[in-house]
């Protein structure tokens, strides 16, 4: 009983940080800080994963969310600087 | 008792979640925004650690494994890119 | 030098494998020998980072004093950045200033360099020839030598030992 | 031996805000580097040695110790390379550093043509 008091407080925490993020990811101008800001938002929808008990699901949107997405992400945005200069 | 405490850790890790939020959206700088994004990362592994503990599920711990190794892929690619090459 | 690298990588991957299953049951043990040293032939006979490692009971004890010794700085480091940083005037007093190391072996110098950055309120910078550059919170002397005495030398005698 | 857990899972936790209030008070990118990712690197292997602690009860029959020692040592590990790489990336991007700076061994060096500029590899 005690923890799902505790798991409320977190999600509705982590939830309002996820929020201010994704904001954040849309409005900024800089295309390089929206990339880590939906890089964090996936680190976050991760532990709420976690917290509705489904562990597999927690560790793939770590790997392709965060990992994956962010690194081909920088790789494109890299190529379209060097072919614009 | 043991309840007390895991409230009170509780409550300083989403404290330093916040700071960690307030550095990434008033940093200057990428660096600060990375740095900022790596606290997070930190606190929030130490977040998972406290669930899998108070839900008493050991599987929990690889999410954690998967995390830290990820992050760290992640904050050396931005450092390739700024530096230029990747 | 290549087969002592191999069993080194071998013993390591194995400590690995003990620590991600928890059992001694013997097929489990079976199968971890098996693929580990696989791994450690197939893979790690070109680099050749742990070759320089001495397994003298000497080395190891060693090992175990800088680990007391490292933990120590660790704790006594935290507690003075966070004296630091909790006081409202904000006492910091950073730069960057230059030493020098002693150390030969590729090994030693990066365990140097990550006890150095792993303490806090010390940063390896930048590494070049002999010359460690380093970006101090509190600058207590710019002079190379005395920053030398400060920082390095508690963890190089040790290194000396383990290394030769 | 649940004692113990505790009272490091809460010197963890007090390390982590404390690196959070330095990454907040902090004058340059470089002391924020400093305190934030490195006071943060004792928080967490405090709180994963308290939490590994607290879990005696059943050491026995699931992988608790295991898997949190093998996150100790790979925080130990990763940690001081992703912040080096960070701080150099900074002084490649030539941030400048705050006005309380004392001496910067680097420049002079770099003036000096000891060694050339760290920059792109």
């Amino acid at each position: 009983m005690n923890n799902e008091i505790i798991y409320s407080v977190v999600a509705i925490g982590i939830g309002l940080l996820m929020v201010i993020m994704a904001v954040i990811a849309i409005l900024n101008k800089k295309l390089s800080v929206a990339i880590i800001a939906a890089g964090v938002v996936s680190l976050f929808a991760s532990v709420l994963f976690l917290l509705m008990s489904a562990p597999d699901v927690a560790m793939t949107e770590a790997a392709i969310g965060s990992g994956l997405s962010t690194l081909i992400f920088f790789y494109v945005l890299n190529k379209i600087k060097r072919q614009n200069a | 008792m043991g309840n007390i405490v895991i409230y009170i850790s509780i409550t300083m890790l989403i404290l330093t979640l916040l700071a960690g939020l307030i550095r990434f959206v008033k940093g200057p700088s990428i660096v600060d925004r990375v740095v900022g994004f790596d606290s997070m990362t930190i606190t929030s592994l130490v977040m998972i650690g406290v669930i899998a503990y108070l839900s008493n599920r050991a599987i929990y711990l690889d999410v954690a494994v998967v995390y830290g190794l990820l992050s760290f892929l992640g904050v050396i690619i931005v450092a390739k890119y700024i530096q230029g090459g990747l | 030098m290549k087969t002592k690298n191999i069993f080194i990588s071998f013993l390591v991957l194995l400590i690995g494998w003990f620590l991600l299953t928890w059992t001694l049951d013997m097929k489990s043990v079976l199968i971890g020998i098996g693929l580990t040293g696989m791994l450690a032939i197939l893979f790690c006979g070109s680099c050749t980072i742990f070759s320089e490692i001495k397994l003298t009971p000497k080395a190891f004890a060693y090992t175990f004093i800088y680990l007391i010794v490292f933990m120590g700085e660790l704790v006594k480091a935290n507690i003075d950045v966070t004296r630091r940083v909790l006081s409202p005037s904000l006492p910091i007093n950073p730069g960057i200033v230059k030493v020098e190391t002693r150390l030969k072996s590729k090994m030693a110098r990066l365990i140097l360099a990550n006890s150095i950055t792993l303490t806090p309120g010390t940063f390896t910078l930048e590494v070049h020839d002999d010359a460690f550059y380093i970006h101090w919170i509190d600058v207590k002397h710019a002079e190379e030598a005395q920053a030398t005495e400060d920082l390095v030398r508690k963890f190089e005698k040790i290194l000396e030992e383990m290394y030769g | 031996m649940e004692i113990i857990g505790q009272i490091f899972l809460l010197i963890g936790s007090f390390s982590l805000m404390t690196a959070a209030v330095g990454l907040l008070r902090m004058p340059d990118v470089y002391n924020r580097v400093q305190t934030g990712t490195k006071a943060s690197t004792l928080g967490a292997i405090m709180s994963f040695i308290g939490l590994a602690f607290m879990t005696y009860e059943n050491w026995g029959e699931v992988n608790w110790v295991g898997r949190f020692l093998v996150l100790v040592i790979f925080i130990l590990i990763t940690n001081p390379v992703s912040s080096h790489v960070l701080m150099r990336a900074a002084y490649a991007m030539k941030i400048p550093l705050s006005k309380l700076t004392v001496v910067d061994k680097l420049k002079e060096d770099i003036n000096n043509k000891v060694l050339e500029e760290p920059k792109d590899e």
